[in-house]
């Protein structure tokens, strides 16, 4: 059922220990970072976040590493200059990595929402990430085997959500916010403006409110500043 | 296909980052659709010409992406693969992640470019961990991209700083993709990478000869 | 749930198909998505009020399916499963075909309502072949419906015109799915299917232990 | 390579005997039936056809089924009221018939497009149109192992393209189109217009042009009066 809240705080209160959190974003496009802020505050451990990296900086998902909420990361680039968070973590044995091809991470997301049980993939094959991993040849080709990565909840932005929850984005920040919106059984949704039911153009809905199960508008952030501000 | 650098130059210098990027640039065929890994390959849009008509992917959801994003262009929500803002250009288009590399790995794509740590001589890439064991692992699209593409280019110094060739029989790295690799283009040479095995198909300031002498991999004059 | 038709009526009339409809359409929780099959589950749409929110999914593509068009609504572009015009409520939104099915093969519709051939004790479906030797078989979105929504209600007569039960043991006909269905909606009586066995909720002129003499199911009461 | 020529013949005049042609369309929406007639006047043979269904009337694909160019057809539904022409070569054991379910049907050619070397669905598991194939258990529910189809061509309606094949749809005429273009080597589009290249919004091109090979603008044609004339 859809609902409409008023603050990030009341839109991640039920998320629970040990969930499975699928969280949108590549880079700071499509980052719900007022909701990680919130599921930050508001005490939720144990968790498996799904994402493409492993936290970046003081804000937001690294403050989750940080703070050893996260017991395991599923992403596909964990390493940069800024994710010292991380970087500790899992130098001091306290956070599990899954460490997945980004095409496979997306179409694993995908497959959770699309009630596909696994696929053969030529991705990896032949690598470290495929070992012990099932293979097949398909037309002489070695695939590996990939299964869905479901989520308890899913953690998006979108640009605007209409009243009956239908979504659409902007730009590059649309990367994984739909798939993950299908692949989670409760989807949050933070977005810069809520408008009337009729007033999306039905032709060009990304997400159709189907997926979603919380909205909550938030003013445009002024990010920089926030991040900063808060360390 | 290559335009501007005749072939077989021993007495010609080696090439810088440019140079190469130029070379590949070049080579590349009208309207094709091609993805540019992060780093050296990067440089090759800048000699991409209007007249090529090619488009650029970005796996983080984008066709028709545009130059690196300057002063009032730049926008959060419109970044590269690098995460670097860029801009749009006409007939772009954006999708969702599981599209973007559907796109890619569904073999749409031309040609992608790369950087190299080796390639071997039958054509497998490592790109992605030098396997150091207090490294931690990050892969990206690198796979997906190595795997993908109807042509994957190297693009890299064929020598490390210790005078190792990273064109080897066998990797010794962790493999990014196997039996990928069609082109790789070095500081010194030119190699295809065909069913019959590696052919130079030019050299800059160096000969076959001394080519061959230096690298263990049995290579074809073109 | 069932509104303004109280349950275990042996003195009442078995009901009608447009009484059936009404049954179906009272017991859709509020804001639910729906596939209605075609034929006698598209009579529900007629009974959903605007109170209930229930967003109709028609797997060609479209979820905010409205009414059947008429006169100038018609347009050949907009057409629901059944390849009748239909028209487009606010809200409404497009997908491709393979985005549609996700949609449903994902577990994302809430009750999907179908006809049936038979329907086994353990929620076995049969409702796209009657098994003839010389029919062509066609299955359509059968299949996908079957598995992919959260609860499939069926709609059928409880009886075939030869009297034979169409709740079974085992189904004859060949399978649509397997385990899938929920609630069987008959002119005679609702039935739910559970981990327990198929459970009588209400009967319309009969009663539980006529239906148990006729049916070859052992039937539990409520 | 993408060129826009001026008429369907021209535009159909690659597809050689024995092609893997997938035709998009649901009804009569999204149906390419210009482009069919015109492969049907071109003279190509031994066809495997993809269509949801299998020819209806006497127009289009039931005109190649009745002019026995068709060697197969794979389908969700091939029966219907006015399917005569297909009734008539399956009866005859002149034609061959791979029935699958629908979402198999589009999660299949959504594969071919996304590099799936294949993958397991719940749909059809326990049914006859599973019999004979690999099926797992898979999280205790059981899945059957499904195929990628390919085309050599496909054969689709938009309503607009722009100069760079960029491509959108209307309403339940996207259907199968979008999927289909993926799948082919060569990708064939009718469409009612084309505008210039900057003239679609890039964030609702349902159709990269990556996917597009040939565009045509047809007129919009007055179907009915047209199917009618042909006979």
């Amino acid at each position: 059922m859809l609902n409409f809240v008023q603050s990030a705080a009341e839109a991640v209160a039920g998320i629970s220990d040990g969930a499975t959190v699928l969280i949108g974003g590549f880079g700071n496009a499509g980052q719900p970072m007022e909701l990680i802020t919130a599921l930050l505050d508001g005490g939720a451990t144990g968790l498996t976040v799904v994402n493409n990296n492993a936290g970046q900086g003081d804000a937001g998902l690294a403050l989750l590493i940080k703070e050893r909420r996260v017991d395991k990361v599923i992403c596909s680039f964990p390493r940069q200059s800024d994710s010292w968070h991380f970087d500790a973590a899992y130098r001091a044995g306290e956070i599990e990595l899954e460490l997945v091809p980004q095409g496979n991470l997306a179409e694993r997301i995908r497959a959770a929402g699309a009630g596909i049980g696994g696929f053969f993939t030529p991705t990896g094959y032949g690598t470290m990430l495929a070992e012990d991993r099932e293979t097949r040849m398909i037309d002489g080709r070695g695939h590996v085997y990939e299964t869905p990565i479901y989520g308890d909840v899913a953690l998006i932005k979108a640009l605007t959500a209409d009243k009956a929850g239908n979504l659409v984005y902007r730009k590059t920040a649309r990367n994984f916010g739909p798939i993950m919106a299908a692949a989670a059984i409760n989807t949050i949704v933070q977005v810069g403006s809520v408008v009337p039911t009729g007033d999306l153009d039905p032709e060009n809905v990304v997400t159709p409110g189907i997926y979603v199960n919380t909205v909550v508008r938030l003013d445009a952030p002024a990010r920089t500043e926030r991040e900063r501000s808060r360390q | 296909m290559s335009k501007g650098l005749s072939s077989k130059r021993p007495g010609s210098q080696r090439l810088g980052k440019e140079q190469l990027a130029q070379l590949v640039a070049g080579d590349i065929a009208q309207g094709s659709f091609v993805n540019l890994g992060i780093g050296q390959p990067t440089l090759v849009s800048n000699y991409l010409t209007a007249e090529q008509h090619v488009t650029l992917h970005t796996e983080n959801g984008m066709l028709g992406m545009g130059p690196v994003a300057v002063g009032d262009q730049i926008d959060e929500d419109l970044i590269n693969a690098g995460k670097i803002p860029v801009t749009e250009l006409p007939g772009a288009s954006y999708f969702h992640h599981a599209d973007s590399f559907a796109m890619m790995r569904g073999g749409h794509l031309d040609v992608c470019v790369l950087g190299a740590f080796q390639v071997s001589a039958t054509g497998d890439l490592a790109n992605w961990n030098t396997g150091a064991p207090d490294a931690i692992p990050a892969v990206g699209g690198a796979m997906d991209l190595a795997t993908g593409a109807k042509d994957v280019y190297v693009m890299m110094s064929l020598f490390t700083k210790e005078g190792a060739a990273k064109l080897v029989q066998t990797c010794s790295y962790p493999l990014t993709g196997v039996g990928c690799v069609t082109r790789i283009y070095t500081n010194e040479a030119v190699f295809l990478i065909g069913p019959d095995g590696v052919r130079v198909r030019e050299t800059f300031g160096t000969t076959f000869a001394e080519l061959q002498e230096r690298i263990g991999v049995e290579l074809l004059d073109d």
